[in-house]
């Protein structure tokens, strides 16, 4: 198990290379990127800051009960934080498991957790020039991913 | 007491500031610190009961503050 | 979209980059690999064959099901044929979407109904020696990934 | 007319071949070609219905077949 907060660019490939086992029979691989639009508005960027420390100290928390939960210490996560473009992964979430079943389970858990509890913020940027602070809990005409 | 307070993101925004000391009288709740912050709160921008986490983790409105605490006010997380 | 039957190695980064798409803000990667157990027996290595021409059409009709039932077309399977080794990658599923939740239900239809119906079969090699085909209706004490 | 089968994995290692031609009468179905192939199964590997393919689709027992029709007996599958 590991996770991390870091600024650099994510890379899905060494955290999927981290989790393989030979007793693994299923890898499932999550990755989070900035996408061009959100509830209807063209996106230009996303900067996410985070408490760091917290930050860190939860998605910890929620990677081990993943890993108890699920029976596998298999897993690794990292979330971005700083200025992304489009296409930029923001999270990226590496499971393995003996079993497909417990391996999308716990990744699906991980990630639904980290959007619950880890103090992490984004201010998305649009094409318009205007900046927000994204709030999930306000009324939305759609889920954001 | 010393208490620091930590602000993040759109409450940094409505404060002009991330970080603050604040002096309360011993025995202070989390309730108690969050009444003093909204007397700063010229904006309104702190919601009813925002979430609290002291020391990094998260904590509720009764729980009693030491000297020392990190108080952290946290907007709606945004992550993933 | 896009199937294959392979004989040669699997890259599952090669397929997490050819569902990547502006719109999309989730991706997630499922990886089978051979694992070093199968009820209890140390295995040494999994021969797979398929009726590789009904394999691929299968496959794509499943991916097709997937695009359409989920609405993404950012679905790309690969299914390795051949002698693997353990740790080796024999499937890999990369589905890209612009919410999480259909992406991962993507990914877990695709790779449910390929173990249902797409002709594939494998024979695992036991470090004792032996050797023997994989019938996954029979009775076991264990489900395999 | 003629029909072409396939046979893969354990049941081709039960025939000791993996493709086979035979002869059946006109209007033949799924279920009489099984009852023919079943007459070479010496080691009695086919299951009472196994999975058939025709032409690389799966097929019922009632199909009805046609000269060069492509016939898979199909194992239980093992992919993924």
């Amino acid at each position: 198990m590991r996770v991390a907060i870091v600024r650099s660019p994510l890379d899905p490939s060494a955290l999927l290379a981290e989790v393989a086992a030979s007793a693994n029979g299923a890898s499932v691989l999550f990755v989070g990127t900035v996408r061009d639009t959100n509830e209807g508005r063209a996106v230009e960027g996303i900067e996410y800051t985070a408490y760091e420390s917290m930050a860190a100290r939860e998605l910890e928390a929620i990677v081990s009960e993943a890993a108890s939960r699920f029976e596998t210490d298999d897993i690794v996560a990292e979330h971005r934080v700083g200025a992304l473009a489009i296409g930029d992964a923001s999270v990226v979430i590496a499971v393995a498991h003996p079993h497909r079943a417990q391996a999308y389970d716990a990744s699906r858990y991980v990630i639904e957790e980290l959007k619950r509890r880890v103090p992490i913020w984004k201010r998305e940027a649009y094409v318009d020039g205007t900046r927000e602070w994204v709030d999930p809990t306000a009324t939305r005409t759609e889920v954001a991913s | 007491m010393t208490i620091t307070a930590l602000l993040f993101a759109s409450y940094a925004e409505a404060f002009g500031c991330d970080r603050l000391e604040l002096e309360v009288p011993d025995g202070s709740t989390v309730g108690d610190f969050l009444q003093r912050l909204r007397g700063m709160d010229r904006d309104g921008r702190l919601p009813p009961a925002p979430l609290i986490a002291v020391n990094e983790r998260y904590a509720r409105q009764d729980r009693v503050l030491r000297a020392g605490d990190e108080v952290a006010v946290i907007p709606a997380v945004a992550g993933g």
